[in-house]
């Protein structure tokens, strides 16, 4: 079903982990989906200096997570505001039909914490 | 834990419910109807006359497995295939008679489907709900009974959770009141005894491929005093009730695997609930935030289903599969659809819990050994997905989450 | 004239349209499927997705075989499932379009009794006469078409008499009226070229049996923009089209089946077609009081169908078997009613003759030697019938009759 | 799908032919229906002395034939007239289902030609 890249994402996810005092924080899904995924940021000169994620979901939602905190480590917050949902599962070399609209949400997760720290930042200006 | 997928330490495959490897004494008896024996079971010659001994030899057997007289088995492309025949061939037969059906809420989809098509040509279908155990009651059956019921339906052996509902019950009070009762059986065939005089059933479904035998063949119980219509047209085939040529290697094996799964029926039970009362106890013990889904022990005696909270099924099947076991689950991405499943639901599980759940069903090659190598395999995966788990951090940090909104 | 059954000098299956034995290769493509590759190809665990494997590369060859894309093929348990899936499945889709649908006098009884059963659910068919070949006119096909026509269903090779239809020419047709064609083209695949573009066909029928392949299976092809709704509910198999666990064996055999037919089709169908000849001319040179059933020319390679006056074919095809040679026949007593053929009585063939038919069709198994023992047995046992027919009598002594007159 | 009994009339018959002069002729069927048999009988003393038929027809009309010659040779005719079909099928150990109706008509050709040479015999006295 799947083909080796995502496996590979999927059994050795990048990036997994919680980080202590992230400046932003992105949660998308809903348990009751089946899918829930949360990025953690830490960001300095307006780029994303590091970023670790958690995901409760299929195969799709792990890899397509561990994907896009590779794809969007070093850019700068609007590069990654840039990179979309089908990005990541094509940097994945495709996923299955029915997994493009489930379980590809981590592209979301990361615009989620990007606004998140943005809202933060604004109001401590 | 890294394994090469190609070399597992082990193999063990628990997914006998969805289907099973044929048996060597299935395909052996099978072989010499392929090239050999090859006729079509209507033809008056000698290959025509050989191959309608096979079948009718093979239907003396699945009549055995069932207590049934063989001319009351009529051979269809398997479980779905005899499903569909016994409720739309009733539906349609007695119409004049009432639209009203009777099912329940953990039906498998062979069965739920027809009946919510049948919705669509009219019939109206009561699903009846079950308890937190899986189970239907027979006095909810009773109360949905109206002038007008036609058929009830009823699961014998649940597939996902293993719960084995009250058909004999169910069946004094069809009788009792002249509403033909029909059983999906197929996962109970060969698993518990199945003898349609004691349940009390019209009509009752089998699956070869459940029960070692080959894919693609089935068969459908029809008392001999119920009269149905074919729901394929053609040929006059299985005495008018399924045209089609007969799949005789098929019929042969079916037939070989049922007389096979009668004989050694008492032994092989006995055996499969011991393994799966270790495994089940193992994982409970094992693994925290688990629960057993379906009835304690009014339960199919080789099915194992659980939900492991903070995970899904999916990722903990393609980490089983890793280390080469392969098994199922009820959550949505493996069900095809967005849902996870309706048996579940039906249950009253939370939509997270579902998605959670893992079912292991056991088999004939299945040993303790087996078991002993999934406790041992399974504890790590589970800690390692629940670790990476946005849901179980939910859990464990309420509060720092409510600072951070964004769930959807 | 005296042989041992058991023992015949030669055996001879002339039964090929009826079914035939699986091919070696076949076979040998087949056996890892039930014992090691056995998942269910719905699984995600390695035992499926091994199956899952065997069934796409099997959709592909039987695509190849009839130039589809493998989308467009949804695997039924035969070629009558597929027939009735063609039908019932437009029938219903279309209602609202049109309740009248076209056949044929010289269906398969696997699409007959389905247009039957539909016009029980208030269709109106119309089933087109032939010619004294068996074979349905275009005109004769365009002067039935009517507002509220949805579907043509017109048999590609007869699998009584052999006669090719002009599917091309009655699917240009269809295409410019904008109505669906199905042909039944069990009995041609493998045997004449098949290409669903050039046929101009939205569904064709057919069967793994007929071309060497194992029984139980078979395939609709099912062009791609048309839609059409499983006839058997139940799981999302097929991508919708047909419930039930995939028959993982029956299909990878099919695959191969159709694989190789296609590969040696060109060849192969000239073969047949002078083994063909010989026994026609043979039967016809050697026996008086013959004739050929079907076209001359327009005729399936393997088809011989001849009408034996004064004898009725099931003492023909006992004294055959005896000799070891395996036929069939369009008599009553072999068509399971009183009744001859419809297919032969649609041809204008009166009764007495229709019951003297004889049909044998030949196989890749047949050589020249095959033919020549059967132009060596055939007549003396013609011969043998007519000088014991009360009915051979009844013509050469009219005059005696009319004495003794008990002809009820 | 028939007994050895029933192959061994049909591949043997008995009493296959035609006789010069007989005393009755029986016949009964029809080719459209695909079964005509004919039946010649010779009497002395009002017994069935020889008995001959011809049939077109399938396996069970032949061995039906051939059993109801040897059925009803030497018997007297009020004997044989109590012959009946069903009786001809036991003699052969049975006949498939569907051969009952059809193809099992042998004892009424017996009837018939007893009743040609009873209604001849009436006539020349
Ligand atoms: C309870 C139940 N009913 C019906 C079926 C369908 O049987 P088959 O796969 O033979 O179509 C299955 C298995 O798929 C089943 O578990
Ligand atoms: C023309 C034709 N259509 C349909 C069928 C039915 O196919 P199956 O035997 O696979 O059900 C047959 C053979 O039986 C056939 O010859």
């Amino acid at each position: 079903m799947y083909n080796d890249k995502v496996m590979d994402h999927f059994f050795n996810p990048r990036n997994v982990g919680e980080m202590e005092n992230p400046d932003g924080v992105g949660q998308v899904g809903n348990p009751v989906c089946g899918d829930v995924m949360r990025v953690q940021i830490r960001v300095k000169d307006n780029r994303i200096e590091d970023v670790k994620f958690k995901t409760f979901g299929c195969g799709a939602a792990i890899a397509t997570s561990s994907m896009v905190t590779e794809m969007v480590k070093g850019l700068t917050l609007d590069e990654a505001m840039e990179v979309s949902n089908k990005a990541v599962a094509e940097a994945l070399g495709g996923l299955p039909p029915q997994k493009m609209h489930c379980s590809n949400l981590a592209a979301d997760a990361i615009h989620e914490a990007i606004k998140d720290y943005r809202s933060k930042t604004a109001v401590s200006h | 834990m890294t394994s090469d997928y190609n070399h597992p330490a082990r193999r063990v495959y628990l997914d006998n419910s969805s289907t099973t490897p044929v048996r060597a004494e299935v395909l052996s008896v099978m072989l010499p109807f392929f090239a050999q024996a090859f006729g079509n079971a209507s033809s008056i010659h000698r290959w025509g006359k050989e191959a309608r001994v096979g079948v009718e030899t093979a239907r003396e057997k699945v009549a055995y497995l069932l207590g049934a007289e063989p001319s009351e088995i009529v051979f269809t492309s398997g479980g779905t295939e005899a499903d569909n025949l016994a409720l739309r061939s009733t539906a349609r037969l007695l119409k004049s008679k009432g639209n009203h059906i009777i099912t329940t809420a953990v039906e498998h989809h062979a069965v739920l489907h027809t009946c919510q098509s049948l919705e669509k040509e009219g019939f109206e279908v009561t699903y009846l709900p079950v308890d937190e155990y899986g189970m239907v009651g027979v006095e909810s059956v009773a109360g949905a009974i109206r002038p007008g019921t036609i058929l009830i339906s009823v699961i014998h052996g649940q597939n996902e959770v293993g719960t084995i509902q009250p058909i004999e019950e169910i069946g004094r009070l069809a009788k009792e009141k002249g509403i033909l009762l029909h059983t999906d059986a197929v996962q109970s065939a060969g698993k518990v005894p199945l003898k349609v005089r004691d349940l009390n059933v019209d009509l009752l479904s089998i699956s070869s491929h459940k029960l070692y035998g080959p894919k693609g063949i089935g068969a459908l119980y029809v008392r001999k005093s119920v009269k149905i219509a074919p729901q394929i047209t053609g040929g006059a085939h299985e005495r008018g009730r399924r045209a089609g040529t007969e799949n005789v290697a098929g019929i042969v094996g079916f037939g070989e695997a049922c007389y096979l799964a009668e004989r050694e029926l008492p032994e092989e039970s006995l055996r499969l609930t011991s393994l799966r009362d270790r495994l089940i106890k193992g994982i409970l013990d094992k693994i925290p935030d688990t629960v057993l889904n379906g009835h304690p022990s009014r339960r199919l005696p080789h099915n194992v289903n659980v939900s492991i909270k903070y995970v899904e099924g999916e990722s903990i099947l393609l980490n089983l599969d890793l280390m080469g076991i392969g098994a199922s689950s009820g959550s949505a991405c493996t069900s095809g659809s967005l849902e996870p499943s309706h048996v579940l639901l039906a249950m009253g599980l939370p939509h997270e819990v579902a998605h959670g759940s893992l079912r292991m069903t056991l088999g004939r090659m299945n040993t303790a050994e087996d078991i002993d190598y999934v406790l041992e395999v399974l504890p790590p995966i589970v800690s390692r997905l629940r670790e990476m788990s946005a849901f179980s951090s939910l859990r464990d940090s309420r509060a720092c989450e409510e600072g951070h909104g964004n769930v959807q």
